[in-house]
């Protein structure tokens, strides 16, 4: 049965396909894997742009793996979620695999760390790409497993003790979520017989197997997106890891996990989450803004400060739930707070990756990063410091970037839903990341021989980064500023497929 | 009280049950990584029990419960695998089995002990 | 094509300001060509605009940037008046800066984001909706940020610490207000006022209340007014151009907008919110002018001087007479030209004399005639002495005072006039009247050395000529006045 | 209950009692050797006779000798294993490289 | 095998292994010594591969014995004794608080599970009707390969990679001078001893046994991942005897065959994806292109598990890194 070529099925098979085959090629080749990105870059950005276009045009669709539909077989569902999460994934990607080549993978000989990551990365791309594609709640599970595993090694790769014990740390709270999140899924298939999502929905299953499912379910996926009370493990594990494996690790990985929490509860079970659902999520969304934003501000050291500010900003997506989750989904506002969220998903993931990239080049320069040394920096490093000029901006939401517009889209749906306690919130979230951010930027400003407040032996050690490469973050960053001008396309093509039938918007 | 299955199979999805209790209790409660990953792996087993028990028709095991626990099963051990290798590195550079903030620095001062060959 | 004019002057000042960035610090030549380039095409291309909305053509662009959220551009005659006041003042303040920045280094750095915060003001001129206002009030933060961190030094620093601890909560308070408002009512474009009526009453008074605090940061309100003194410790021409004409006045145009085209004058009166706001600036102006008299440093003095000032713009548009509202807005261009004349010559002072202080002003009028000639026209003219600007604008708002019956209006002018007086007339007795110490050299190279080079003098001489030209010339149909009576009688009879 | 019922029940007591000879032989002896002695002899030889009693049963000749085949890897893992750990157990006079 | 299921006699022996199951896992997770917890934990293993057994699973039982048991127990011993021989500290034991937490919430999930079970509605066929309709269209008469090969095949193949991942991440965790050398630690197998004849014996069986099993996964329970392993358990054998020295980590040959596996499936699914369905097996040549996919998932399923025991690069590779 082949039915004529359709081109989004097709790119959606090739979004999973290429960078799992370039991760096998990266396997093999070894010496030669850092110019894999010349083949990968430029291909996955293609399949991204058919991806997106069959979606724009062919409205949102089913495919079904090997022939076979569900319950039986698996589905890929080609959303403008999916596509949109796809192609952020491509520039996020391309950036830090492009950013590795200068340094981390060496040119010469085959090293360690440089073989590792190649595969490594490809390996995560694939994964991610696997986990915004599926439909189905197992195959949901081996993508989310293949990412931490993949994740786990990235965390360990420099080698150093303090990286080994993230790595294990991240790893025990990663596979405790994954178990929990199979239990879920295993009594759900108990309960209904189908592990696929649309199918789930239909049934719209009631009854204690479904809530302990949910419940479980939950559960596991917070742990995995490190939602406030498990969050333990991401500061160290994102501070440690190399520059490119920091922005994969902190812009994509907890994407991936909070997709899959809003694919469950918007689109498996709307309506089987009751009350409580939206306000838990809500509460421990602020609290993870609060708390990530006070721990940024004591941090002394950039990455770590960066890792915080992580945490703070996973805050802001899970307002979606007590906004557009389960019964409200056919409010006018949900609309709004759906394509808010993840939006702010976008432009984190392209802010945060920019950030931490140029944190590894400040790194590279000057041999540590602390905030304190990094005086003058704006004067000796004029494209890394506007680069994290503009990530700070897109991370504080304020206007031009596409934070801003994420945020704006919350807020007016939490002002019109009349729980205003949310809007607060997004608000105080806001001041409190200025407050974390504007210091390392005033610090970026001040003269290099500020009067004896960096210790002589900041002296930079290492060479100036090639321009090249210090354009790097500057173009991601200048993509998240470009989210907020040319933000109304992103928003239309996020609206394909939405779950419940929420009105456009505010007309 | 117990539905259709087959009467033995609601004795192994309870005996699963407890299963993955006892496996969560030694993940989470357990310091050595060694033991967390034991836990790990019974509360996957367990887990996989309670699941081909629910599959277990009138008509015999549902086979899609059975192929998805063979991955499960592999998925388990590879990540075993992976922890195990990074424990043995930790413990190789710092002398230390389990995670810092839960083990005291081997008395040979903080350095771990030379590399064993 | 009218659609496209607006974003073409918004280019002028933002296309020299990204190019800038990328310019190295050597490439002095290309980047004051680009930036004066990008000045007077801004100039001829207000000029043209104001010949047009002269003659009541209306120009509107949009952009969509989400559901329920666009860019829009609307220029209309009030927009027009904030827009030719600071293209004007940018090409004075470019020229006065080339010539401040001699020899210093990151200027391609200064000159980007100078450029930058040009643009910014002109998008909050003309911005249709308040999200667009809002965008621009925010990249204009952004844009002036940097330049009062320019120096890098520890004071600057925590200058600009201050001004962002202001700033960024106000932002947050003007956003929940915008988003409060537009939640209950949907998108509120400036072109025809809200229709509040659906809302209660408490909260539109609670959302004034927002409004006025977020917008009140950068007009400087009394509590709100804390981070413009430490502002100075920024280098001349940031404080010129911007503490004196684009961030003041962006925040009175910010109430102007909430107060004339967002509630409606008639609405805030029936909320019962136009006193209290006069009497708030009424009170800035008493206060600004009494803190003006305890400072030593001249800027610090010239910085409170401004606090009062903007709350003269608040008082005029508070008071709900047509007059009281002319003479608000027409001191929005008449206190610009000669606050900033006053800061061009301190920084002369400053930079040629190493004066900071006023006591060490005694005897550098016959040193530095140029100079401390245009200072005093424009210290004269903050008194309010006639024929120059300040006059005009307090006659008017002394009147529309009376007018709305509101004689107090008249109290608080006399006032402040006074005090003004007690802070500008001694620097003025010191400048001129006082012997010059041993250390200002009178006759020989070194003495004209003081006046060098041209660029620096010409430019506040200039507007001292334009704050006495517009004073003289008033009555004539191109002055701001009249502009200003066009803007009121076209949009806001009561 | 045929006469190959019968035999195989016989042949599958006599394993069991085996086993249950090893088990107490692994609680009741006193050290290693001897326990690893009991565990490897009779356990073995229990698994014979159950696999002698079971091969009737499984119908056909192949399965039959598969299950022989299972008991021979048995006994050989069983007496490698005993062999190996009653070194390891030996007191360390041999130099260490002794396997 | 019993005849009726759920005669007594059946439910007592679910019930002695039920119980074997929770004392073993109890031992395995709260015994003192770590060694005898893990000697505990294959035990277990084995007994869970009996559960198997019982509820029908022979697929599973094979993979549980294999991989759960027999593979994760080599693990684990292994590391507890390079954990012995290196010295290293214990952790302090969790405070009792904590162990009370852990406790509750433990019950706490066990018990939801249990009532999410016990709450399950009634007559669920789950999918064993719709895969009896299809299996004709999958080419193989098991059940179980159908559904692991052909109709959730995506499955399959991802996690096929995730073994990859692991390996990727094993051998980056190892020393930078150590990189592309041999991996795990060199055996002091007596050459003529008890180990190295057994280790001669073996194998041969072995292989034939391994081959055998994965091409029985067409029509019997058996299939790529148990053959795999039952290769990877000879060659470990051998490897631990001495007779084999493992491979250089940096070697062409064995990151080939380790990619071959999932490269064959992927490869297979982009032709599949170019002909409209992604992994699609079309009818007339389904039968053989499974077993294609099974042989070459064998090879790499049995180079990977092998080198994932063996652990990172630990000696330089004589002729040295390439």
């Amino acid at each position: 049965m082949t039915e004529p070529l359709d081109p989004a099925a097709l790119a959606a098979a090739l979004a999973v396909a290429l960078p799992l085959a370039g991760a096998l090629a990266a396997l093999v080749m070894g010496r030669r894997a850092g110019d894999l990105f010349f083949v990968t870059g430029p291909a996955m950005a293609l399949v991204a742009a058919a991806l997106v276009a069959g979606v724009a045009e062919g409205g949102p669709a089913r495919i079904a793996v090997g022939g076979f539909a569900p319950p039986l077989g698996i589905a890929l569902v080609t959303d403008g979620l999916a596509a949109t999460f796809v192609a952020t994934t491509v520039a996020v990607m391309a950036a830090a695999l492009a950013f590795a080549r200068g340094g981390l993978v060496a040119r010469l000989r085959e090293t360690r760390r440089g073989y590792a990551f190649v595969a490594l990365a490809h390996l995560a791309w694939g994964a991610l790409n696997a986990v915004f594609l599926s439909g189905d709640l197992f195959n949901l599970y081996v993508a989310l497993e293949l990412l931490s595993l993949a994740a786990i090694g990235l965390v360990a790769l420099e080698g150093k003790a303090e990286t080994l014990a993230a790595a294990i740390r991240y790893a025990f709270f990663a596979l405790t979520g994954s178990l929990l999140y199979l239990s879920g899924a295993i009594l759900l298939y108990a309960a209904t017989g189908t592990l696929d999502i649309a199918l789930l929905g239909a049934h719209a299953p009631e009854g204690a197997t479904t809530l302990v499912a949910g419940a479980l379910m939950t559960a596991g996926l917070c742990a995995k997106t490190a939602l406030f009370p498990l969050h333990a493990w991401l500061p160290p594990a994102h501070a440690g890891a190399p520059a490119p494996a920091s922005a994969i690790l902190s812009g994509l990985v907890p994407k991936a996990s909070f997709v899959v929490m809003a694919r469950l509860w918007l689109e498996a079970l709307p309506d089987a989450a009751g009350p409580a659902l939206g306000p838990l999520l809500g509460g421990l969304g602020a609290a993870a803004i609060l708390y990530g934003s006070v721990l940024a501000l004591r941090q002394e050291r950039l990455k770590l400060l960066v890792a915080y500010s992580t945490i703070a900003q996973i805050g802001y997506l899970f307002l979606l739930f007590p906004l557009a989750g389960g019964a409200l989904s056919t409010q006018p506002w949900a609309a709004g707070a759906w394509s808010g969220a993840m939006l702010h998903g976008v432009s984190h993931a392209l802010a945060k990756a920019a950030l931490f990239l140029a944190a590894g080049l400040v790194l590279a320069r000057l041999g540590h990063d602390r905030i304190a040394g990094l005086s003058g920096l704006a004067r000796a490093m004029p494209m890394t410091a506007f680069a994290i000029g503009l990530s700070a901006v897109t991370l504080m939401g304020l206007p031009p970037s596409g934070g801003f517009i994420a945020k704006y889209l919350l807020l007016v749906a939490a002002f019109a839903s009349g729980e205003w306690a949310w809007g607060v919130i997004l608000l105080a979230g806001g001041v409190l990341s200025a407050l974390y951010l504007f210091p390392v930027l005033g610090r970026l400003f001040a003269k290099g021989d500020a009067e004896g407040e960096d210790a002589p032996e900041d002296e930079p050690t290492g060479p100036l980064p090639s321009r090249a490469r210090e354009a790097i973050p500057l173009v991601l960053a200048g993509l998240a500023i470009a989210l907020g001008f040319a933000s109304a396309w992103p928003t239309a093509l996020l609206a394909i497929g939405r779950p419940g039938a929420a009105m456009e918007g505010l007309e | 009280m117990s539905p259709d299955l087959a009467p033995h199979a609601t004795i192994y999805a309870l005996v699963g049950a407890a299963l993955v209790g006892l496996g969560l209790y030694g993940l989470v409660a357990r310091r050595h990584p060694l033991r967390r990953l034991v836990g790990f792996n019974i509360m996957g087993s367990g887990l996989f029990i309670v699941f081909g028990a629910a599959g277990m028709g009138p008509l015999g095991p549902d086979p899609v419960p059975q192929a998805l626990i063979i991955t499960g099963i592999v998925v388990a051990f590879s990540a075993t695998a992976l922890i195990t290798a990074l424990a043995g590195r930790y413990a190789a550079l710092t002398g230390r089995a389990g995670l810092p903030e839960e083990t005291p620095p081997p008395e040979g001062g903080a350095a771990g002990r030379p590399e064993a060959s | 094509m009218n659609g496209l004019l607006p974003v073409l002057i918004i280019a002028t000042s933002l296309a020299p300001a990204l190019a800038t960035f990328f310019l190295a610090e050597d490439q002095a030549g290309w980047r004051n060509g680009l930036n004066l380039g990008g000045a007077v095409l801004k100039i001829a291309l207000v000029g043209f605009m104001l010949v047009e909305v002269a003659d009541g053509a209306i120009y509107d662009t949009r952009f969509d940037l989400a559901p329920g959220l666009a860019l829009v551009l609307r220029v209309d005659a009030l927009s027009l008046l904030f827009v030719t006041l600071s293209a004007a003042l940018w090409l004075l303040t470019t020229i006065y800066a080339i010539a401040y920045f001699e020899g210093t280094r990151d200027l391609s750095r200064f000159f980007g984001f100078f450029s930058l915060c040009v643009a910014a003001t002109t998008g909050i001129a003309f911005s249709g909706t308040l999200v667009t206002f809002f965008v621009f009030y925010e990249l204009l933060t952004l844009s002036t940020w940097p330049l009062v961190v320019h120096k890098g030094d520890a004071a600057s620093l925590s200058a600009g610490r201050r001004y962002l601890a202001y700033t960024m909560p106000g932002s947050a308070a003007l956003l929940a207000a915008i988003v409060w408002l537009e939640s209950a009512v949907g998108p509120i474009a400036f072109a025809q006022p809200a229709a509040l009526e659906t809302v209660d009453e408490t909260t539109l008074r609670l959302v004034f209340v927002l409004f006025v605090l977020g917008i009140g940061v950068k007009a400087a309100l009394v509590p709100l007014h804390g981070w413009l003194p430490a502002a100075m410790a920024a280098p001349a021409p940031v404080s010129a151009l911007l503490h004196a004409v684009a961030v003041v006045k962006a925040g009175a145009f910010g109430i102007v907008r909430v107060v004339h085209d967002v509630y409606g004058i008639a609405r805030v009166e029936a909320l019962g919110l136009g006193t209290p706001l006069a009497l708030l600036a009424a009170f800035t102006i008493v206060y600004g002018s009494a803190r003006a008299l305890q400072q030593v440093d001249i800027k610090r003095r010239l910085a409170f001087s401004t606090v009062s000032q903007v709350s003269y713009i608040i008082l005029g548009v508070a008071l709900a007479g047509p007059v009281a509202t002319i003479g608000g807005l027409v001191h929005l261009v008449h206190q610009g030209l000669m606050k900033i004349t006053l800061f061009f010559c301190a920084g002369i002072f400053a930079e040629r004399a190493h004066v900071h202080r006023i006591d060490e002003l005694a005897g550098i009028g016959p040193r530095m005639p140029w100079t401390a000639s245009a200072f005093s026209v424009g210290a004269l003219g903050m008194i309010g002495v006639p024929p120059i600007a300040g006059f005009v604008s307090k006659w008017y708002l002394g009147i529309g005072g009376l007018q709305a019956g509101q004689p107090w209006v008249i109290g608080v002018l006399v006032a402040s006039s006074l005090l003004n007086a007690s802070y500008f007339l001694p620097l003025l007795y010191r400048m001129w009247f006082l012997p010059a110490p041993e250390t200002l050299p009178a006759r020989g190279p070194d003495a004209r050395a003081l006046e060098r080079p041209l660029g620096l003098i010409a430019p506040p001489v200039a507007t001292a000529l334009a704050a006495l030209a517009v004073g003289f010339l008033a009555a004539s149909p191109i002055s701001p006045l009249a502009w200003t009576t066009l803007i009121v009688e076209r949009a806001y009879t009561p | 209950m045929s006469a190959l019922d019968l035999f195989s029940l016989a042949a599958l007591t006599v394993g069991a009692g085996f086993f249950v000879a090893g088990t107490v032989g692994l609680l009741r002896f006193p050290d290693l050797h001897t326990r690893l002695h009991a565990l490897t002899k009779a356990d073995n030889l229990g698994l014979g006779f159950v696999v002698l009693g079971v091969m009737p049963h499984l119908g056909g000749l192949l399965p039959a000798l598969k299950v022989v085949g299972v008991w021979v890897l048995a006994m050989l893992a069983a007496g490698t294993a005993a062999q190996l750990v009653a070194r390891a157990a030996l007191p360390r006079r041999p130099p260490p490289e002794e396997g | 095998m019993t005849s009726g299921v759920g005669s007594v006699a059946g439910l007592a022996f679910d019930l002695a292994l039920g119980g074997l199951l929770l004392a073993t896992a109890l031992a395995a997770v709260a015994g003192r010594n770590l060694f005898g917890g893990v000697v505990a934990f294959v035990v277990y293993g084995l007994l869970a591969s009996l559960a198997w057994v019982r509820l029908g699973a022979i697929d599973v039982a094979l993979a549980e014995a294999a991989i759960g048991a027999g593979l994760t127990g080599v693990l684990l011993v292994g590391a507890v004794a390079r954990l012995a021989r290196i010295g290293a500290v214990e952790p302090a034991p969790t405070a009792p608080v904590g162990k009370a937490l852990a406790a509750l919430g433990a019950v706490g999930v066990a018990g939801a599970i249990a009532l999410a079970v016990l709450a399950l509605p009634e007559g669920r066929p789950g999918l064993g009707p719709e895969v009896a309709r299809n299996l004709e269209a999958s080419g193989v008469e098991n059940p179980v390969t159908a559904v692991l090969i052909v109709f959730r095949g995506y499955d399959t193949l991802i996690e096929s990679i995730v073994l990859l991942a692991a390996l990727v991440g094993v051998w980056a965790a190892s020393l930078e001078r150590d990189w592309g050398g041999l991996p795990g630690l060199r055996q002091h197998a007596r050459p003529g001893g008890v180990m190295a004849t057994f280790a001669r014996l073996v194998p041969s069986i072995g292989i034939v046994v391994g081959i055998y099993v994965v091409h029985a996964g067409a029509y019997a329970p058996g299939g790529a991942f148990q053959g795999g392993t039952i290769l990877a358990a000879v060659y470990l054998l051998a490897a631990m005897a001495g007779l084999v020295e493992p491979p250089a980590v940096s070697r062409l040959p064995v990151r080939l065959a380790l990619a071959l596996g999932p490269a064959v499936f992927l490869g297979l699914g982009v032709v599949g994806a170019l002909g409209g369905t992604f992994l699609a097996f079309p009818e007339a040549v389904a039968g053989t292109l499974v077993l294609v996919v099974e042989t070459a998932l064998t090879v790499s399923i049995a180079a990977t598990l092998a080198l994932l025991v063996l652990g990172p690069p630990a000696r330089p590779s004589p002729g040295g890194a390439p």
